[in-house]
């Protein structure tokens, strides 16, 4: 039995009586809506987040008015507007895929999400097979950017859509290639039981392991997720001066809202991704830590690397189209192979 | 019925019901995102087989790649402006007969065929099965399969190129 | 009631519907998305096979070698197509003849 | 290939640079004011807005001549003889009624050249900045201080004496 | 010590692999990859030297031996052995080598080859030190051979030259001559006992594996690539050819190590020489002696005039092991290692010097070899003009120098030889020993006077002789310091005798195989036989060698004798050793041009009868397929044309079928499978 139902049955001893079906259907529900809320609430504080860190690191405030202390309500007063707005559907746009695009990336986004492990037993679905998993549903990702790009009928919006598509299967080479290393290193696809072998001290953790192989292993992989959640310098399908929004430029109110909601959504994706393969999930770096529960230290990661992600968007600037190319073809595969290849012989060895 | 096999019902009702629209729509497009859903849908009959790895790969590989190459294709062969690409297509009733031949002679070879199925075995695989069997009893086929991609691979860049050096 | 032939219908249907794509569609790209609907019913009978019949994963790796050959097929089909469309501007199989005589 | 390196460690270089640099100023203070809160000091001699001390002016249109677009306007009325209408803070006899003086801050182009002619020193700019309005009209600043029936009543003399004369 | 020993072997390899691949980056072109390799292995065989000496046991043996081929029950094990005569090889050849490793960076200073020339020394010392320590016939034959390719490449050179490219090629031809008896010796004696290893197939001859006669075949087979490398009688006709190879190279291969290798090979194989082979290679060796003494005589080249005389003294070599002194005749490979590489180079040095005068007076077309435009030299070049005379004295076997040490004991041996056995004839290898000792004495000298002393013949050029820089005195100088007789007779100090010494204590003759075979010592020499034939082949070579001095200082010094008159006198005799007793031209005559004439016949057979006949055939063969061919046309091509155009035809209407339409191959593979599916049903 998933160690989630498990747990919905400690909670809620209710359940019991109720037929089988019906109460993994309830807890399986409630998993999805808690995790729903969670990516809401996550998207909404990232975003408040990012607009804090940018204006901090260009010297500025960022918003102060709303909510009292530096403008915490800022991003749920922008939610609300965007709600309230009008859904405008271009005439010309293909309106059955128009309106399907988004819900399909917010889709994938929250599936995503089922095989994150927050704490040892605290995972929406244990699947034995999580990281492809994860893998896999990012990648109808893309084909849910390009349905939106292609809908517009705009041609900023094809753009940016075709840009995307060509980085982020570009990027899953090496994102596939880095997970490898700590795969063939586990022995293992399942996410729990990955944080798992990584139990110990900050040492035993993927990033520390086969010095250096392992580090520059975690270095491809988030440069590598930084294209593939279309972050700065990465942000070629957005890119706002060139393609006025990329893919979705003519997506206004709930449905821009979406793509907004799982862009951010997906930047905590990829940084517990990372967090779960190269830095050690929810075990703290040292035992004496382990007074501070698995979820927070997992939150806490997760939570830094997004920071990290913001920090280098105000860092970088935007690459051009062949850099990008460059960048994966030639550096990041062939860097992620040899590592491989040296991993794989050091553990033979 | 339990909740299980009334999930499977719609699956499979998903997975057909969009490959016909794959078959019948005249929208190259929309057949191209119904293939995305047959695709997925047969992910999720794998995992009902006790397939995950496979349902998987399906994604990673059918999704994640060949329908985006599809998708490539599809707007690449068509002009940007004209988002409703209708295509011509042959007969319909052609197709029909054919495709109502076919189906009544599988139905007959499938329902009058004695299979010697074992209902309902508990059977499970894991990943490491599948990459032992790989990479010890099926290595052959493994290398060859490796080799097939990578001449794919030249293959389709040789073809693909732009012809600005010629 | 999930059973052996439950599968196979569903693999039946989609494969007839396949072969309808096939003869249906005038575009090369439109046939192939029939060859893939084909493959793939033909995949979901060898791992139903390998379930209910074999017990081994046989069939599971069978079917693993049939994705490789899609995804090869499908990208040196592509190339092809897109080369086609390159010097020609045409997507219709019909009209490229260009062979015959 | 000893050049792929070099780029290779030089860009990893410099973008570990460039996020110290970034770093240092996330923790910077920032120079934004909340402005309707906070106010920048303002500089000595800044120019805002024209204010004009209506008890001291002599109705002499030294600053209305010297405004390069015209933006003052004044009327004068002279002073009967008997009439004594004081005198300025630095002695001068006010030989004049000003039933208008006002400055079209529309116009205005701060350039402060009405300043230094005035020789009561009576017109001049105050650090007030915060003067947008929703209609331009409303930027006709008037600061004659007679009232309306005072003015009346100059206007009436001043037709008699055209009559007269 | 194994482990050291292929150390030392492959530390020149090493250097060989990086001088050939980077030694053109490497700073100063890298010889000194190749100097230190050799330096390194040097001081390392000194230390298995002195190790050995330390023991102080005339049986010293360190063997190790590894599988190379295992097939079912068939094994061939290879491997490696030290014993004294090895580990003194090591040390002269390394020696040598390194010597002449200095030497070359002044020699071949400015060379546009000068990396690959040290990658070609280094890849030639491997294959030196490599023959040395093996211990079987197999890897023995393996580094015969790349000894066989070094010297070639080397002789080749300054392969621009045709002379040059010429003599590589002759030596090589040559060499593979005997080189091809030796291989059917080897595997006579593989096909006989089944191993290539030397302690193997000693103790298989004690037990009776192999019969005498194959035997003797086996030892003379052995013995053939000994003729071939070490250039005795009937094969030494590349050796003077070679000296059109550099200098450093003519000192290191041709005089001190690689043809040494023939005698080395014959002292290792000793014990299983029957007394048949024995006097075969004494013959051959005594006849060479003599013989190619009698050449250098009259020769110009000072090159050539030191190549016969090496010839000579291999000669002495092989005819010191046939008489069964192997002490003597290894004895003397180590003194004449030693001078005959220090004329060489003492030559080189000479040879360098006019070539440069040459240079400055932008003379061209004379050779730089000739003594006959030199003369007089002994002023502008002390250095080596003194060493030049230690090694002539000591090749002249005059006492106090270490060739007279080792001369004197293969003439003692020959002479205890001829006294144990009855037969007169065998007085003749004495003979040929003494003659060619006072020869010897008259050529050198020849050579010093006519190089150092007198007048020069070109003034000019004399005037712009220089001494040669340090890297190729010193080189000189210590081997001139090595041709004293002090190394060879320590402990004892007695110049004439090295009776008591290290070497005579530690190198010993080997037991024969065949004498415990045969159950009686093949060779008797009594004790007393052996002392009194020493005492007096002493006094007799002394008196020899004097004799000889004597003779050229009168005739070239003194000019006591005409030399033009003499020559008149002597006529044909003259004309004969000028002209090396025409051996190049019988061998062009006979050998060459047989070839070609037997080619020629075959050539003639070939073209008359043989393509008569095919011309006769194809005649008959022409006419009955012109019937044939009408045949053809009218009946069988009517069938064919007929089926191709019911073919055609048919293709036509077939044609259409073939649409090009996938569809209607779906149809038509749908309808197949229908019926397919009804049959079965029905």
């Amino acid at each position: 039995m998933e160690p989630i139902i498990q747990l919905g049955y400690d909670l809620l001893p209710i359940l019991n009586d109720l037929p089988e079906w019906i109460a993994i259907t309830a807890i399986a529900l409630s998993a999805a809506i808690i995790l729903l809320i969670f990516i809401a609430v996550f998207a909404l504080f990232a975003i408040w987040l990012e607009r804090k860190v940018s204006a901090h690191m260009q010297d500025r405030l960022g918003p102060m008015e709303v909510g009292g202390w530096h403008g915490w309500l800022q991003t749920i007063a922008d939610a609300l507007k965007l709600l309230g707005k009008e859904d405008i559907i271009p005439t010309n746009a293909d309106k059955i895929l128009f309106k399907f695009a988004p819900i399909l990336v917010f889709a994938a986004t929250v599936a995503v999400f089922a095989a994150i492990p927050w704490d040892s037993g605290l995972v929406p679905a244990d699947l034995n097979i999580g990281l492809l998993y994860i893998l896999a549903i990012s990648s109808l990702i893309v084909i849910a950017i390009m349905m939106g790009g292609w809908a517009s009928n705009n041609k900023w919006s094809l753009y940016g859509a075709m840009r995307g598509a060509a980085q982020m299967i570009s990027y899953e080479i090496p994102i596939a290639l880095s997970l490898i290393v700590v795969n063939m290193s586990t022995g293992a696809f399942n996410m729990s039981e990955l944080v798992r072998q990584q139990e110990g001290t900050i040492l035993d953790w993927m990033f520390l392991r086969f010095f250096p192989f392992g580090f520059i292993a975690f270095i491809i992989y988030f440069v590598a997720s930084l294209a593939e959640v279309n972050r700065t310098p990465f942000d070629l399908p957005e890119a706002e001066s060139e393609l006025v929004g990329g893919f979705h430029t003519e997506y206004t109110g709930m449905r821009f809202a979406m793509f907004f909601l799982a862009e951010f959504a997906n930047m905590f994706v990829v940084a517990a991704i990372a967090v779960t393969a190269f830095l050690g999930g929810w075990l703290p770096p040292f035992q004496f830590l382990d007074f501070i529960p698995g979820p927070l230290w997992f939150f806490g990661k997760a939570l830094f690397l997004v920071f990290v992600q913001m920090w280098l968007r105000w860092t970088l600037p935007r690459l051009r189209v062949d850099q990008l190319m460059y960048t994966c073809w030639k550096v990041l595969t062939p860097f992620s192979f040899a590592v491989l290849m040296i991993v794989a012989l050091w553990m033979i060895i | 019925m339990d909740a299980y096999t009334i999930v499977f019902y719609v699956l499979a009702a998903m997975t057909v019901i969009s490959a016909a629209i794959v078959a019948f729509t005249n929208k190259i497009i929309y057949a191209a995102f119904a293939l995305l859903f047959t695709l997925f849908g047969f992910a999720t009959l794998y995992i009902y087989l006790s397939a995950d790895f496979i349902a998987v790969s399906q994604v990673l590989i059918y999704v994640g790649g060949i329908l985006i190459l599809i998708l490539f294709g599809v707007m690449l062969t068509t002009k940007i402006y004209d988002v409703s690409v209708k295509s011509e297509r042959n007969p319909i009733l052609p197709a029909l007969i054919a495709g109502i031949g076919t189906s009544i002679v599988i139905g007959f070879v499938i329902f009058r065929t004695p299979w010697n199925a074992v209902v309902d075995k508990e059977f499970t695989t894991i990943a490491p099965d599948i990459g032992n069997a790989i990479m010890g009893k099926f290595l052959l086929p493994f290398e060859v399969a490796s080799i097939l991609l990578l001449a794919a691979l030249i293959g389709s860049v040789l073809l693909a190129r732009s012809e600005e050096n010629e | 009631m999930i059973t052996l032939n439950t599968y196979l219908v569903i693999s039946g249907i989609v494969f007839v519907l396949g072969l309808v794509t096939i003869i249906n569609k005038k575009n090369a790209i439109g046939i192939l998305m029939g060859v893939e609907l084909i493959l793939n019913s033909v995949n979901l009978n060898f791992v139903a096979f390998g379930r209910y019949v074999d017990f081994d994963i046989k069939g599971q790796i069978i079917a693993i070698f049939v994705i490789i050959l899609a995804a090869a097929e499908a990208a040196v089909a592509l190339a092809i197509v897109l080369n086609i469309y390159r010097n020609k501007q045409l997507i219709d199989v019909t009209k490229i003849d260009a062979m015959k005589n | 290939m000893v050049q792929y390196f070099r780029n290779i460690y030089e860009s990893i270089f410099t973008v570990l640079i460039g996020m110290g640099v970034t770093f240092k100023h996330l923790f910077r203070p920032a120079v934004t004011l909340q402005y309707p809160r906070e106010k920048k000091e303002l500089p000595k001699g800044s120019r805002q807005q024209l204010f004009v001390n209506i008890d001291d002016c002599i109705g002499c249109l030294q600053c209305a001549r010297a405004c390069p677009v015209s933006c003052i306007t004044i009327e004068t009325v002279k002073a009967e003889a008997d009439e004594d209408l004081g005198e300025t803070s630095n002695g001068k006899k006010i030989r004049m009624h000003l039933p208008r003086f006002d400055i079209d801050m529309a116009k205005c182009c701060y350039c402060a050249d009405c300043v230094p002619p005035c020789p009561t020193e009576c017109i001049y700019m105050i650090p007030d900045y915060e003067f947008s309005t929703y209609d331009r009209k409303d930027l006709i600043f008037k600061f004659s201080n007679l009232s309306s029936e005072k003015t009346k009543e100059l206007e009436e003399r001043e037709k008699a004496k055209k009559q007269m004369g | 010590m194994v482990e050291t020993a292929i150390i030392i072997t492959l530390l020149p390899l090493l250097a060989f692999v990086i001088q050939i691949f980077f030694g053109k980056r490497l700073p100063r072109q890298g010889d000194w990859v190749s100097i230190g390799a050799i330096l390194i292995s040097l001081i390392l065989s000194f230390k298995l030297f002195f190790n050995m000496i330390g023991s102080y046991d005339p049986h010293f043996l360190v063997q190790e031996s590894f599988r190379w081929i295992t097939l079912g029950e068939f094994n061939i094990d290879l491997g490696f052995a030290l014993d004294s005569v090895s580990i003194i090889m090591l040390v002269v050849v390394t020696i040598v080598s390194s010597l002449v490793h200095i030497y070359s960076v002044g020699y071949m200073n400015g060379d546009p080859m000068y990396s690959r020339f040290f990658a070609y020394l280094s890849l030639f010392s491997f294959s030196m030190l490599g023959l040395v320590i093996w211990d079987n016939l197999f890897g023995i034959y393996m580094m015969w051979e790349l000894v066989g390719l070094c010297s070639y490449l080397l002789i080749g050179f300054w392969f621009e030259k045709d002379s040059a490219s010429d003599a590589g090629k002759k030596a090589f031809i040559v060499n593979r001559i005997g080189d091809l008896g030796f291989l059917i010796g080897i595997l006579i004696v593989f096909s006989q006992i089944g191993s290539f290893s030397l302690s193997e197939i000693s103790q298989s001859i004690a037990n009776g594996t192999m019969s005498e006669g194959w035997l003797t075949a086996a030892g003379i087979l052995l013995f053939c690539g000994a003729i071939g490398k070490s250039a005795q009688f009937p094969l030494h006709v590349w050796l003077p050819d070679a000296m059109e190879g550099p200098t450093p190279v003519s000192a290191l291969i041709h005089a001190a190590t690689m043809v040494a290798a023939g005698v080395y090979l014959v002292a290792r194989i000793s014990f299983m020489l029957t007394f048949d082979s024995m006097l075969v290679i004494a013959y051959v060796g005594g006849f060479t002696a003599l013989f190619a003494a009698t050449i250098a005589i009259t020769q110009n080249d000072i090159k050539r005039v030191l190549a016969y005389s090496t010839i000579s003294q291999l000669g002495y070599m092989i005819m010191a092991l046939g008489v069964g002194a192997y002490a003597a005749g290894f004895f003397h490979l180590v003194t004449h290692a030693m001078f005959k590489a220090g004329l060489f180079l003492g030559s080189g040095s000479v040879i360098h010097a006019m070539h440069h005068a040459q240079h400055k007076l932008n003379i061209h077309d004379e050779d730089p070899n000739d003594i006959r435009y030199m003369g007089g030299f002994k002023e502008k070049m002390p250095k080596t003009y003194w060493t030049f005379l230690i090694f002539t004295l000591a090749l002249s076997g005059i006492p106090f120098f270490s060739g007279f040490l080792s001369k004197d004991l293969i003439l003692g041996g020959s002479l205890a030889f001829a006294m144990a056995h009855d037969n007169p004839i065998h007085y003749l290898l004495p003979f040929f020993g003494f003659t060619a000792a006072a020869i010897t004495a008259f050529y050198m000298f020849r050579l010093v006077i006519r190089t150092f002393y007198g007048e020069p013949k070109r003034k000019d050029i004399h005037e712009h002789i220089h001494e040669s820089p340090n890297t190729i005195t010193i080189p000189l100088m210590i081997l001139a310091a090595l041709s004293i007789f002090i190394f060879f007779t320590l402990p004892g100090l007695n110049p004439f005798s090295a009776s008591s010494s290290w070497y005579d204590y530690l190198v010993q003759n080997p037991v024969s195989s065949v004498s415990t075979y045969m159950g009686y010592n093949i060779n008797p020499i009594s004790d007393h036989t052996a002392h009194s034939a020493h005492v007096t082949a002493m006094i007799l070579s002394i008196f020899l060698a004097t004799f000889g001095i004597i003779l050229s200082f009168s005739i070239y010094f003194w000019k006591k004798f005409d030399v033009e008159k003499l020559t008149e006198r002597m006529g044909i005799l003259y004309k004969l050793s000028y002209n090396k007793y025409y051996f190049d031209e019988i061998y062009q005559a006979t050998f060459v041009n047989g070839l070609l004439l037997w080619n020629r016949m075959l050539d003639w057979f070939d073209s008359a009868i043989i393509d008569g006949l095919v011309n006769l055939s194809a005649w008959i063969t022409r006419n009955f397929s012109f019937l044939s061919g009408k045949f053809d046309n009218s009946v069988i091509d009517g069938i064919v044309n007929e089926i191709a155009n019911m073919t055609q035809d048919s293709g036509k209407h077939l044609r259409k079928i073939q649409t090009g339409q996938i569809q209607t191959y779906i149809y038509a593979a749908l309808l197949g499978a229908v019926v397919i599916i009804i049959v079965k049903i029905i």
